[in-house]
């Protein structure tokens, strides 16, 4: 057995309350697993995540970055996971140009209905994450205890 | 469907820019075409057929030389499903195995008749001669 | 420092079955502000709660976390849990620790870390959360409705009966809208007129309700609770108040040459009219394109014989400023303009007619006082072709038409076409149709009734082209489950245009800063489960104005929407979300970034002064949010390139500070 | 087409100055050296007959200093725009950043701003003065020795690329107009997009870690105008001001570029004025290039009171999973 010595990944997931949240929370009560390293962080939509918030996951250790919307025109505010989906298609786009592992950071839209997809969702971006390894790209090695 | 006739089938919506999946088979084309009656297929059955990868019976078929490209169905349909061009596409087809040339400028003199209008001898050119 | 106490729940053994419950409030107690840490079976249990409200009283607490099941289940319980307590209901954090870690994960250890981990995030979340308060604001106890077709008769009814004031604008000489100018109704052939008109009279005598007809809507302001409303009063240059609805002048006006828009300019009125006899307000217009008077300043017969003395040449537009809680936009439909399909011969024959005009031909009040006569020679037709879908279900490329189904065609076609075998069963229908949608109570029944009773001939096929010979028209379609032609010799042909909404919607939606879809249908706030709001809050939306809708359907929704005014207007006070957005005034720079990203128009702009560090005073114009209309989407935080903009309860330092927590 | 000259403009600016049209001008005055221009204000024509200096060292972009130049005191300030200038103008009236009442601008053509680096290159250090001849700059350094060089050798990188000739804004036009130029100033940008990951990374990580934080592509920014900006905000989770390794300065590019996404006009002022001469123009035109061929072609600035990228949408927008896959 080598578990402990395997690499365990850090993952954050931004998720919105009213669709992605909820998927969780679906996926939950159908007891479907995903990986624990999946932290989830709750925010209203998915366009209050800043990128600061993302590079600020990346400096402080997270080796995987994922926001969770819901599907573009059901926006519980009508409007806003288009200007997620702006934004983070620049950011995607600007991080993979400087070089950074692209696996590493994901936008995926998942409906209060999708408790399934939400958890087929973690468990394939944390796979993807692991495969890739340490976050070495855009860690603040200050931050390293 | 035949491999070859899935071929032809993406050939003939990709020369013709057609896309049959937007027909919702309302018949106006067929409902307008003043060529109905010598045709063998119709407009909307072109459309139909060759969704469907029925193409066959429309290469061997002489309704795509009753066309008159007169475009009253691509005028009318609803959808913007432009039949004509489809029946032009499948023809093209054909002709472009076939290799042949069809109609000849000598032999148009003995056609002529005084009811032809004028627009059906440019068309018929246009589709019979290589 | 807040003082911040942490109850981890078991949840039976639903948590504690894969979470170690004592080592989680064990690991929590170090955490800073951390003054007390503890785990209970059942955390939402009344017993649970008292643990709470103890020790928010024993510790002097001021912030709690609770680390249980979704913050969508319980979170609402435990921030009332900490208010019965004296604690800000927003000092409540909820790590969920049941959903999101006990019930997808299987191993103990593993899960217990995790749990700690999702604890950890929630302390350092609330020691950063401040005390808040839902803002209040008042509510004017008045609702606009603006149409007064079926759908706003109803809304404003139900809405007076519940004992609020109503106020309806409509841009007409008189309320009824299209389902006035109805013949019979569908499915149950009752008269359209018989079941409106007494609720326009039920209108006009309820005291709670004003009615503003040939007014129009000019200006909107404010917010839900507290819109303010400029209406524009067109002058009729008859006095409302004096006119008896005697009809005296519009019999003597000898402008005798006015196309009737009542029925469909199929006939003439006079220059000065009123609409249909049942009009309401029964009161007289004088159109100013036609009057003479007016245009020229001759005339004045109607002055004269007018015994009431409601004439009134000089009459002006009048601007009238009102308060409202709440509006409701309804709006209503037109059929669409023919001029694009000249395959149906509609401006060059004037036996093709749209089905509205079909109406009229038909109603006893209309231009053949009821007799189905051609309105070009005034026989009677023979041969009827209804064609459907005309300018429906057309593609978004081919530029003419609408892209939807209309939804209402199949039935008043089935409608036509049986009225017109039952009255006159000498006559021969052609229905020619793409599809018949008949989903409804009783409506499929009807369509086969149509067909099999009445014997109306229904054609799978499109009509392809009309064409006027003689006094016949040629109508050529397809038969398509046949496989052939058809060329009839029709002498009538009624299309069933595609329905729009009213040209009068679109700009009424940017003075409501309300949404649309590309159609120019308002866009309903949840397509589900909101179904007659608008996502602006305090909008509602009423009958067609939101989709193609039958009379049935638009009732309900008009009676639906009522119910949200009455709710609404219940209201003293409106208890705002406080998790709304926050300018920083400091640091905005004006650039109006959050207000092009506001879909609900929350962000205004005004000019401040601000002490410069030289002691000048300079103006800056800085953003400021409304509370009461903002929904605390968060937007505008990211599209602030300053930080300016922050979201109370998910601020930016809050949100860094849990990132910083899970990643540590 | 008549050149702009130093005297041209002096004369522009005293005439308007003297006739009471502005009470201030935004001028170049000499620096240390005659290619270190320095920006200034001038309140007189004395001074600016003194000291307004006008050669082909003048890139400062002063759209900028009109936000805080226009909050001063009374009258109206001039301010002299190249083409390139006047897009960073237009953005900035379209974000209300100034009262355009306040300002009097005067559009001036312009061939093209010399880069000291490359003169340089070409001609050595030590140079003690600059001036320029037809299309020559004349070199004189410290040992004597007089060097020619042409100006078109020496162009700053951006005025290589330029994007127009064209003002988009002005109130008073000095020679003629151009036109909107073809240009080629993706072509870096796509050189990188092509390299591979980690081939990428190396590139950035050469030239980002030479980052001293220092700001002055931040502060030089004419889309950075922040009454206060993220990094000196303790609250927005990316205050920082050392350099310590390798992400930090990374992190501040990214956020840097971000901000002004949609809303840089590629003036390139940033690199110009960064000592490290790191090309930090490449983030940019990566986000505009991106603007481009995601959203539809956009150049901010061009049309006052346009929508930026960034807050709009439409309902087919690109994924953000594709948008990274279709650079494969």
């Amino acid at each position: 057995m080598q578990i402990n010595n395997e690499f365990k990944p850090k993952i954050v997931a931004f998720c919105c309350n009213w669709c992605s949240y909820a998927g969780a929370d679906l996926a939950g009560n159908n007891r479907l697993a995903y990986p624990e390293c999946v932290n989830i962080i709750r925010v209203p939509c998915s366009c209050r995540v800043n990128p600061i918030f993302i590079l600020r996951a990346f400096q402080r250790g997270a080796d995987g970055v994922i926001i969770c919307g819901c599907h573009p025109g059901d926006c519980h505010y009508t409007s806003g996971n288009y200007y997620t989906r702006r934004r983070m298609a620049l950011l995607f786009s600007m991080l993979n140009y400087l070089g950074i592992e692209k696996e590493r950071i994901r936008l995926e839209w998942v409906s209060a209905a999708e408790g399934a997809k939400f958890a087929a969702t973690m468990n394939e971006f944390t796979e993807a994450v692991t495969a890739l390894g340490e976050n070495k790209r855009l860690e603040d090695l200050r931050c390293k205890k | 469907m035949s491999k070859e006739m899935e071929n032809l089938k993406s050939e003939i919506i990709r020369s013709s820019g057609v896309n049959p999946k937007k027909c919702m088979r309302c018949g106006k084309c067929t409902g307008t075409c003043p060529a109905f009656d010598e045709m063998e297929y119709h407009p909307h059955q072109f459309v139909y057929m060759v969704e469907s990868g029925d193409i066959e019976p429309l290469l061997n078929s002489k309704s795509l030389y009753k066309c008159l490209t007169c475009f009253a169905c691509v005028d009318r349909c609803p959808r913007g499903v432009e039949p004509a061009k489809l029946v032009e596409a499948v023809r093209l087809s054909v002709i472009r195995k076939q290799g042949a040339n069809h109609l000849k400028a000598d032999d148009i003199p003995a056609l002529l008749d005084d009811e032809m209008p004028q627009q059906a001898i440019v068309s018929a050119l246009r589709k019979y001669s290589k | 420092m807040q003082r911040i106490g942490v109850f981890v729940c078991w949840c039976g053994s639903n948590i504690a079955g894969t979470v170690d419950v004592e080592k989680v409030s064990e690991a929590l107690k170090n955490e800073p502000g951390v003054v007390f840490s503890t785990n209970y079976q059942y955390m939402c249990s009344q017993a649970g709660q008292d643990i709470i409200k103890d020790a928010i009283a024993e510790h002097k607490l001021t912030g709690i976390v609770v680390c249980s099941c979704s913050p969508r289940m319980h979170e609402a319980t435990f921030r009332k849990t900490a208010a019965a307590a004296g604690l800000n209901s927003y000092m409540v954090e909820i790590a969920n620790i049941r959903e999101q870690c006990s019930w997808v994960h299987k191993d103990m250890q593993s899960g217990t870390e995790k749990a700690i981990i999702l604890g950890k995030a929630a302390v350092a979340k609330v020691n950063l959360n401040a005390p808040l308060t839902p803002g209040e604001s008042p509510v004017t106890k008045r609702a606009l409705v603006i149409g007064g077709g079926i759908a706003g008769i109803q809304t404003a009814l139900d809405i007076a009966e519940a004992g609020f004031p109503v106020d309806i604008v409509e841009k007409k000489p008189t309320i009824g809208g299209k389902m006035a100018q109805l013949d019979k109704t569908f499915p149950t052939l009752d008269c359209a007129a018989c079941i409106l008109t007494p609720k326009m009279v039920d209108v006009a005598q309820n005291d709670k309700i004003r009615i503003f007809s040939y007014s129009e809507v000019e200006e909107i302001g404010g917010f839900v609770g507290n819109f303010t409303v400029k209406i524009k009063k067109k002058a009729r240059y008859v006095k409302e108040d004096v006119c008896t609805g005697c009809g005296i002048c519009t019999e003597k006006c000898p402008q005798k040459k006015v196309p009737n828009e009542f029925n469909m300019g199929m006939d003439n009125r006079r220059a000065v009219y009123i609409p249909f006899a049942q009009a309401v307000p029964k009161v007289a217009t004088i159109d100013p394109n036609y009057c003479t008077m007016l245009k020229t300043g001759k005339c004045g017969v109607c002055a004269k014989v007018c015994t009431a003395g409601a004439i009134d040449y000089t009459q002006k537009d009048e601007i009238i400023e009102e308060k409202y809680g709440a509006i409701v936009a309804a709006t209503g439909f037109n059929p669409i303009s023919m001029d694009k399909f000249d395959e149906f011969a509609y401006n060059q024959s004037k036996d093709v007619i749209t089905s509205l005009e079909f109406e009229r031909l038909t109603n006893a009040a209309g231009p053949t006082a009821g007799k189905l006569l051609r309105p070009s020679d005034g026989k009677h037709p023979h041969t009827i072709v209804f064609v459907q879908c005309v300018g429906s279900r057309c593609d978004a490329c081919a530029e003419k038409g609408k892209e939807y189904c209309s939804k209402i065609c199949c039935m008043y076609t089935a409608k036509h076409a049986m009225l017109t075998r039952d009255k006159y069963p000498d006559t021969d229908v052609y229905v020619f149709y793409i599809d018949v949608r008949t989903p409804g109570k009783a409506f499929d029944e009807f369509y086969r009734r149509a067909v099999e009773e009445y014997g109306v001939h229904y054609i799978k096929g499109m009509v392809g082209k009309v064409s006027p010979e003689g006094d016949k028209l040629m109508v050529r379609a397809s038969d398509l489950l046949a496989n052939k032609q058809l060329n009839i010799a029709a002498d009538l042909v009624v299309l069933a245009a595609a329905i729009e909404p009213d040209k009068s919607a679109r700009p009424l939606a940017t003075m409501l800063t309300a949404s649309m879809d590309t159609n120019d249908f308002f866009t309903e706030a949840h397509p589900k489960l909101r179904p007659v709001e608008s996502p602006t809050a305090g909008v509602f939306l009423s009958g067609t104005c939101q989709g193609p809708k039958d009379i049935p359907e638009t009732v309900s929704q008009a009676s639906a929407a009522a119910a949200k005014v009455i709710g609404l207007l219940a209201k003293d006070k409106l208890m705002g979300n406080p998790c709304v957005a926050q300018s920083n005034e400091l640091m905005c720079n004006g650039c109006s970034s959050c207000e092009r990203v506001c879909p609900y128009g929350a962000i205004t702009y005004a000019d401040k002064e601000f002490r410069m560090p030289d002691r000048t005073v300079a103006i800056r114009r800085v953003a400021m949010v409304n509370e009461a209309v903002c929904q605390g989407c968060g937007a505008c935080t990211v599209a602030c390139p300053s930080g300016a903009m922050d979201l109370k309860g998910f601020a930016t330092s809050q949100i860094i500070a849990e990132v910083d927590a899970i990643c540590k | 087409m008549q050149k702009i000259t130093c005297e041209s403009l002096i004369e522009k600016a005293c005439e308007l100055i003297e006739n009471g049209t502005v009470s201030r001008v935004i001028g170049w005055k000499k620096g240390e050296f005659d290619y270190d221009l320095t920006p200034a204000v001038f309140a007189n024509a004395d001074e600016i007959k003194k000291n307004f200096i006008y050669n082909d060292f003048s890139g400062a972009n002063f759209s900028k200093y009109l936000i805080k130049e226009t909050r001063k005191g009374e009258g109206k300030v001039l301010v002299f725009l190249k083409p390139c200038d006047t897009y960073s103008f237009n953005q900035l009236l379209t974000e209300h950043r100034f009262d355009r009442e306040k300002v009097y601008a005067v559009g001036i053509p312009c061939e093209g701003m010399a880069d000291i680096a490359k003169v340089k290159a070409a001609v050595g250090d030590g140079i003690l003065k600059i001036t320029s001849e037809g299309d020559e700059l004349i070199v004189e350094n410290l040992y004597g020795d007089v060097n020619k060089v042409k100006l078109a050798d020496v162009l700053a990188e951006r005025c290589v690329n330029c994007k127009s000739k064209k003002h988009t804004a002005y109130d008073e036009l000095m020679g003629e107009d151009g036109e909107i130029l073809d240009n080629n100033r993706f072509d870096e940008v796509e050189k990188l997009e092509n390299m591979t990951e980690d081939e990428r990374f190396a590139f950035w990580q050469n030239e980002l870690s030479r980052c001293i934080r220092c700001n002055a592509c931040r502060d030089v920014c004419p889309a950075c105008t922040c009454e206060k900006c993220v990094f000196d905000n303790p609250k927005s989770g990316v205050e920082n001001k050392a350099i310590a390794d390798s992400f930090e300065e990374k992190m501040f590019h990214i956020i840097r570029a971000f901000h002004v996404a949609g809303r840089c006009t590629d003036c390139g002022e940033c690199s110009r004025v960064c000592p490290q001469n790191i090309p930090l123009h490449l983030l940019n035109r990566k986000f505009i290039k991106d603007i481009n061929t995601f959203y539809g072609e956009y150049q901010a600035g061009e049309v006052e009171g346009s929508r930026a990228p960034l807050v709009n949408y439409t309902e087919e927008d690109i994924e953000p999973n594709d948008a990274v896959k279709r650079e494969e």
